[in-house]
């Protein structure tokens, strides 16, 4: 029990902020912030960037990173866009709910494709990581860019928006997925051997691969997970936004790093949790939606997100005093 | 001569105690070195050694209440330049160079700090690194990225580095791991000469016959404590043994009493630049000892077994049907384990708790339902621990903070879980010390008359002799002599390993 | 207490500056809440969480600049269902999602005016033009671009685009590097349209760099404070806008009216004018597009 | 010499040079404009920015750190300089240069200090300052770009060595920004190379902990690497103004990712330790070329992003596989003569 919470130290303290945040929000925005409907719109906004951030956590957990892994949503979200659009034809051709699905199943195999790719230069190859999505992000955005010509797709079924707008009991179904994530992505990477392995490779990718466990299909997976997510995340955005276009989500792959690093990941890699970086999401949400409640300048929101992140991992240096080794 | 001024009292510790979280790494020990003596520094694998001389380097603060003096002015706060302002000069057990530098800077980098230059002088470097590397009587390309070179490499690197240094006091912390007996002879030599100039020098080493042969004094620590000094002249290895262990160990030929069948042949396989036309089978039950001197290859031919350099001609038969790995993965799936000769950059993930480290060749065991079951794996992963007697045996602990020793333990134990039908061991008691190596060969002697087949490289002739069935030498990439271990005598395996006799049998 | 949200693409940026002034100014003439509030980068993703955000603190009118017609229709109809009455302003959005659309100029008038522009300060109907633009996700500067492209090539078939439209990612620098690489790669190249405020700033940087003041003219869309310098050593031909204060000011006036249920048709916004709806019963358009050159620059203050 | 040759050839250095060669025939068969002394220096002077900021992230590379803040500190030199400028039209040089290398100093002192005394990783350290300076400087400046600079900046920023006219109306010459370019690389180079500070930083970078075992105050060296940056972040703020005759804040945003792309395209390791000044020049050169071959090859704009993240892909895969195929053809074993048979 007490080496549980040494070991989750920092997830405590990020649970604790997070507390203080809705607290002081309650009392800056009297009868507004703490209320079912705010919850339930921050519920609507929280999934798709926290999504994106898990995805991102898993990446940077191998010490690698996945700077187009909105890049990589986007075009699986604009294929799929083009090819439910020409299916739906506007009520003419197919009906709705075939014509989703199979829409869903096009954002999937796109976004394995991404995946596949920055997996491949990665695992195969050995190219760094930050290198191929810095690459790959260009590629993909390029790729998009020509196949929209910068405007946005739209014209699918109405239901589609269903999965962006509707709720469940109340509770959305972008809230609703996010859980889903939350819990298959915490299996996944912390309790399977897929998992396991993810930590090893990012402490020392040789003596994993040494102890007969094949690091380059742990790398594959990862990257492929990792766009898995961008998937269902651009499924959520293009479904939110009744739309795809090449830059969507642009400012989320910054706010993604920043996410995983605040839930504890160690750049460099090798440790992190799922949940740490899900409460360091909500507590950039509760800033951000407060912060737009009270009419502060956006800027601000920047400024304190800032602020948080240097504070918080000074907090953990220091009380940890376990020396963030620099380096492996 | 050594007189009386070299006989004076260089450095004297008294009640030095460090404790790290948990962890009383060394209680209340005292401790001295005169110039011109070679104080040997013993004990079990985390007996607090090289947490000693990182005191004496300033790189660890001592607890309060130590008294450290130099020179007989007692020294309160030792820091790394401090202590190398003060004559003390460290060859670290990891080296401790830069391995993106060029050898000469790796050389003559730290001499340039205590000169207090502000600008490099490549053409000094170059004549001080060269000077150095003449003085070991070694030669290896100044212009070289460090690392590049092998572990021998980067240790004569790293002893060079010390001798550059007009010190007054020498440690050298377990400096002959990977050093051939030739290249050990000629370290000696030199320690020889700067004793004989007065240098006082701490040697930590865990071969006690290298010991023997060349300290003055020697002090034994165990658990973090000081047991004794004694001269050289008047103790015996078994007497130091005793000390460090509290109990006597015996060394004995271990031989096979159950060889069986063979398991694994490995026919005429050559890879370029690599080992060529070798040729060797290996039983069930039986040791196979590799020896040979340093760069000789062995590490290659046992890594093609495992699937990390495969060959480019050849055959290797498992259990009669041809196979060809090429992963650890595919090996391990055939049943074939290898432990690496370098624990910290292939054996361990070392900021990963024991655990994980222990458990990793076996993780897929756990999995139940897609899942690890993490209780299961603790406890597999403490039993393990046991059986090795890892100290201390806790699962939660970075692998990074076990001793040297521990460490091995640990990746030997992470092989020995997966049960394999041939089990390779790429030095398996480097950096091991007596106690820990006895159990280590006697858990190999076990699991081969349990039925396993065991290649071990060595290149340590007593451990080759003691525990194998069998011992091919190698010599420059090619197997240059196979023999019945019983009987065998270390200078019949030197003569293979040093001498071209091929030619002479070719010719009778 | 009555609250008018105007919400730009992204605040931060000297254009949507200009906006906020005169939409405060409004605000304080009426005697209202005019908040002027939007995301710092133009992504559409954070639009659609402000105003999902405001929707939580109560808002009686919404003025939106787009990032994409599209993405926001969803929060649009959020802000519909509760009762909020929602206007476009500069870009449009969908015709279903909002009550009034507040243009600054006729899309088309601007895309045809400045080929003109173009024709008239190369001094001939025929050669080489580029078109260097902000983002190639710009929905608004696509519209025009399209607009502009149809229009020449119909009235001017002697004008051909050497290249589709150069990103300048709404930066004068990178607006300057890629004109500077297009002088070089199209060597009579005769014409250049920059669309977004920064990209004719930065062609023009080039031309003068170049000293090709008299062989290549710029026409496009900017701030004339920013382009005085170079509307003076002739670099910049015609800089072409409106005064994006006047469009903040017309967004807070015509949402105030309807709120307070006035009559819009005719009503005469101080400094601005006569507001007139179009046939559509929607889109009101604020004026004509000013052109300035050398000489008028200095009358303008934004 | 031959060792030498040899030892380039085997570098990282010579793959992205190979990759530049390829670039520069491929764009000169298509458009020899490209090749054109003019059209040269033009590339140059627009990446002069860009490659003097390298020579900073370089630094701070080796010692294994990472700056994202590379945008606002270059947002703060250049507004703040600014805005001294236009408020009392102060116009000399040299001293804005010291001012703008003294405000640059300032934020990479406070970057430096976070990670080397709070011992904040780097990339958290740098993105919060980042999000904090950008933050307040887009809140104060609006945005608003700065106009009508003293006129003497504008004119330095025009400046060439050995101009001559074309004939044509346009000048052409060394931009005085290589000038300023070069001297930073040399200063970098010598820094780096020459001076027992920046040996140490690269032992740093190589392996922290024997640094410190041998007596190197890490924290000092990791502080002066952001130190370093953020003065030539400085210097690197006023050269642009001196090209672009104005100031806008927003810039700078996303620069970071080019910098951090040309130094490692460059051969740096992130790792730190490794990198060098002419592999970042390269990396420098080959990220203003190829844009710049693409435009002139006459390449669609929808192509030309697929086009340039293909060739980064290309360039550090080539690199890759010829390194693995070097470990694999290295000889580690010098193998005895086969078969000497009895004679
Ligand atoms: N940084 C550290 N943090 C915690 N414990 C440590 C640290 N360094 C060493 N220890 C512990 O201190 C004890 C002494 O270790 P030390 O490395 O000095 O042993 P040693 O005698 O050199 O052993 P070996 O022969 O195996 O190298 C060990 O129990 C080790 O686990
Ligand atoms: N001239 C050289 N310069 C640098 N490294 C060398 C040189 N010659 C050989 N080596 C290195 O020596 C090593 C060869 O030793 P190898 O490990 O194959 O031999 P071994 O017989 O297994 O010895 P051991 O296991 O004791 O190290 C290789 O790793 C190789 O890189
Ligand atoms: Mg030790
Ligand atoms: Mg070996």
């Amino acid at each position: 029990m007490k080496e549980h919470f040494k070991r989750n130290m920092h997830q405590y303290r990020l649970l604790a902020l997070l507390g203080i945040l809705l607290i002081v929000m309650g009392f800056l925005v009297p009868g507004k912030f703490l209320t079912v409907r705010n919850f339930r719109n921050m519920g609507f906004q929280m999934a798709e960037f926290g999504i994106l951030a898990i995805g991102m956590s898993a990446v940077i957990m191998t010490g690698g990173i996945n700077l187009s892994i909105v890049n990589s949503a986007m075009l699986a979200s604009i294929i799929s866009s083009f090819v439910m659009r020409a299916m739906y034809d506007g009520g003419n051709g197919m009906a709705e709910l075939p014509c989703i699905a199979i829409g869903i199943v096009v954002t999937f195999a796109v976004a394995l494709l991404c995946g596949l790719f920055n997996g491949f230069f990665v695992a195969y190859i050995g190219v760094i990581p930050i290198l191929v999505t810095l690459g790959s992000q260009t590629v993909f955005d390029g790729v998009a860019l020509n196949i929209t010509r910068g405007s946005s797709v739209s014209g699918f079924p109405k239901l589609f928006q269903q999965i962006g707008m509707g709720t469940f009991l109340g509770i959305p179904y972008t809230m609703l997925v996010y859980l889903v994530v939350i819990l298959v992505a915490y299996l996944l990477i912390e309790r399977s051997y897929w998992g396991i392995s993810i930590y090893m490779v990012g402490g020392n990718e040789k003596a994993t691969r040494f102890s007969g466990i094949n690091t380059r299909k742990t790398l594959m997976g990862v990257y492929v997970f990792s766009a898995m997510m961008a998937a269902v995340a651009g499924i959520l955005m293009t479904s939110r936004y009744n739309s795809a276009r090449a830059d969507y989500g642009s400012s989320y792959t910054m706010q993604a790093i920043a996410a995983t690093v605040l839930g504890g990941t160690s750049i460099t890699g090798g440790s992190g949790h799922v949940l740490g970086t899900v409460i360091a999401v909500a507590i950039i949400q509760v800033v951000s939606s407060g912060f737009n409640i009270l009419k502060i300048n956006r800027n601000f929101t920047d400024i304190a997100i800032g602020l948080i992140l240097i504070g918080m991992l000074a907090i953990k240096h220091f009380v940890d005093k376990e020396k963030m080794l620099a380096r492996k | 001569m050594p007189g009386a001024e070299s006989a004076r009292l260089f450095i004297r510790l008294e009640n030095v105690s460090k404790t790290f979280p948990g962890v009383n790494a060394l209680t209340n020990i005292n401790f001295d070195v005169r110039g011109g003596e070679i104080h040997g520094l013993i004990g079990e694998n985390g007996a607090g050694k090289s947490t000693l001389i990182k005191v004496l380097a300033g790189v660890h603060k001592p607890d309060p209440g130590a008294v450290i003096e130099i020179d007989g002015e007692r020294v309160d706060s030792l820091t790394p330049t401090e202590s190398m302002r003060r004559g003390i000069m460290v060859i670290y057990q990891d080296f401790s160079l830069f391995p993106t530098l060029t050898v000469k800077e790796n050389i003559a980098f730290s001499e340039q700090i205590e000169r207090k230059r502000r600008l490099v002088n490549w053409k000094e470097v170059e004549e001080v690194s060269k000077r150095a590397l003449s003085i070991l009587g070694v030669d290896i390309d100044l212009n070289a990225r460090l690392n590049t070179l092998s572990t021998a490499r980067q240790q004569l690197v790293a002893i060079a580095r010390a001798l550059v240094y007009d010190s007054k006091l020498l440690v050298m912390d377990e400096p002959t791991s990977a050093l051939s007996s030739g290249e050990v002879e000629n370290l000696f030599r030199i320690m020889r000469d700067l004793r004989s100039r007065g240098m006082g020098i701490i040697f930590i080493s865990h071969k006690l016959d290298e010991l023997f042969s060349i300290v003055d004094r020697m002090t034994v620590l165990r658990d973090g404590m000081y047991i004794g000094t004694r001269n050289a002249g008047e103790t015996d290895v078994n007497e130091i043994i005793t000390m460090m262990v509290g109990r006597e160990i015996k060394q004995e030929h271990m031989g096979g009493t159950n060889i069986g069948e063979i398991v694994l042949e490995v026919q005429d396989i050559s890879k370029r630049g690599n080992f060529s036309n070798v040729t060797f089978n290996l039983r069930r039950g039986e040791i196979l000892g590799i020896t040979g001197l340093v760069g000789a290859g062995r590490t290659e031919t046992v890594r093609a077994l495992f699937g990390l350099n495969p060959p480019d001609s050849g055959t290797i038969l498992l259990e009669g049907k041809p196979i060809a790995p090429k992963s650890p993965a595919e090996a391990q799936a055939l049943g074939i384990a290898y432990v690496p000769e370098s624990r910290q950059t292939e054996g361990l993930v070392m900021q990963q708790d024991a655990e994980s480290n222990i458990t990793l060749s076996i993780l897929k065991t756990f999995q139940k339902n897609m899942l690890i079951q993490f209780p299961e794996r603790s406890k597999r992963s403490v039993e393990l621990m046991q059986q090795l007697n890892v100290k201390p045996a806790y699962p939660f602990m970075q692998a990074a903070k076990f001793s040297g020793g521990n460490q091995q333990k640990i990746v030997v134990a992470k092989w020995l879980a997966t049960k394999p039908k041939v089990l390779i061991v790429d030095e398996p008691t480097n950096g091991v010390d007596v106690g820990a190596k006895t159990e280590i060969h006697q858990l190999l002697r076990q699991l081969a008359d349990e039925g396993m087949a065991v290649i071990m490289v060595s290149s340590e002739l007593p451990e080759i002799l003691s525990i194998s069935d069998r011992v091919l030498v190698m010599r420059r990439g090619r197997i240059n002599g196979e023999f019945e271990a019983k009987g065998l005598t270390q200078e019949r395996i030197m003569e293979r390993a040093v001498l071209d006799t091929r030619r002479k049998e070719a010719g009778a | 207490d009555m609250t008018v949200v105007v919400m730009p693409k992204l605040v931060g940026i000297p254009y949507f500056n200009a906006s906020e002034i005169g939409a405060l100014a409004a605000g304080e003439e009426l005697g209202i809440n005019v908040i002027y509030t939007g995301p710092t980068t133009g992504d559409a993703a954070l639009q659609v969480q402000m105003i999902e955000d405001l929707l939580i603190d109560g808002i009686d009118a919404l003025a939106i600049a787009p990032n994409d017609p599209d993405s926001v229709s969803p929060a649009l109809q959020k802000c519909i269902a509760d009762g909020v009455l929602v206007m476009d302003w500069d870009t449009t959005a969908n015709a279903d999602d909002v009550t009034y659309s507040i243009q600054q100029i006729d899309n088309k008038v601007l895309g045809e005016m400045l080929v003109d522009l173009l024709v008239e300060s190369m001094g001939a109907d025929e050669g080489e033009y580029a078109i260097v633009t902000g983002y190639l996700t710009a929905a608004n500067l696509n519209t025009w671009i399209d607009y502009s492209k149809a229009y020449a090539a119909e009235k001017y078939p002697g004008l051909t685009l050497v290249t589709d439209p150069v990103a300048s990612d709404e930066s004068a620098q990178e607006a300057y590097t890629q004109t500077m690489a297009l002088i070089g790669a199209y060597p009579n190249l005769k014409g250049i349209l920059g669309y977004s405020t920064p990209a004719p700033i930065g062609a023009a940087m080039a031309v003068q760099e170049k000293g090709l003041q008299d062989s290549i003219a710029v026409v496009g869309t900017s701030m004339p404070t920013d382009s005085a310098p170079y509307l003076k050593d002739g670099s910049l031909d015609y800089g072409v806008l409106w005064d994006p204060s006047q469009l903040g000011k017309l967004a807070v006036y015509v949402a105030y009216l309807n709120l307070t249920g006035a009559e819009i048709e005719g009503y005469e916004v101080p400094g601005v004018g006569p507001i007139h709806i179009n046939e559509d019963g929607r889109t009101i358009i604020m004026a004509d597009p000013s052109v300035w050159t050398a000489e008028n620059v200095d009358n303008y203050k934004f | 010499m031959n060792g030498k040759l040899k030892r380039f050839v085997a570098s990282k250095e010579a793959s992205v040079f190979l990759i530049l060669i390829v670039v520069a025939v491929a764009a000169t068969l298509m458009n020899p404009t490209f090749l054109s002394f003019a059209n040269l220096m033009d590339v140059l002077k627009s990446n002069s920015v860009l490659g003097i900021c390298s020579m900073g992230m370089l630094v701070i590379i080796l010692t294994g750190g990472i700056d994202a803040s590379v945008c606002g500190q270059l947002a703060l030199v250049t507004v703040l300089t600014g805005q001294l400028m236009l408020g009392t039209g102060f116009d000399n040089l040299v001293v804005l240069y010291i001012l703008g290398i003294l405000i640059g100093g300032c934020t990479g002192l406070g970057n430096g200090l976070m990670v080397s005394r709070l011992g904040l990783p780097p990339i958290i350290a740098t993105l919060g300052t980042n999000s904090i300076v950008m933050g307040f400087i887009k809140y104060y400046t609006n945005g608003e770009w700065l106009n009508n600079l003293p006129a003497r900046i504008g004119n330095f920023g025009l400046y060439k060595f050995f101009a001559y006219s074309d004939g044509s109306g346009s000048t052409i010459g060394v931009p005085v920004q290589l000038l300023l370019y070069a001297v930073m690389l040399v200063l970098t180079w010598f820094m780096l190379r020459r001076t027992m500070l920046g040996r140490s930083i690269m032992a740093m970078g190589g392996n922290p902990v024997s640094a410190q075992r041998i007596g190197l105050n890490t924290k000092n060296l990791t502080t002066f690497a952001y130190l370093f940056a953020g003065c030539m972040y400085g210097f690197a703020g006023i050269t642009y103004t001196g090209i672009m005759k104005c100031v806008d804040p927003n810039a700078f945003l996303g620069f970071e990712m080019d910098v951090i792309g040309a130094v490692v395209l460059g051969g740096a390791l992130m790792t730190g330790g490794s990198g060098s000044v002419l592999g970042t020049f390269l990396g420098v050169l080959l990220f203003a070329f190829i844009s710049n071959a693409l435009t002139l090859a006459h390449i669609s704009t929808y192509w030309q992003k697929i086009i340039v993240g293909g060739i980064i892909l290309l360039a550090v895969s080539f690199d890759m596989i010829k390194l693995h195929r070097e470990e694999r053809l290295q000889t580690k074993v010098d193998i005895e003569p086969k078969e000497v048979s009895g004679e």
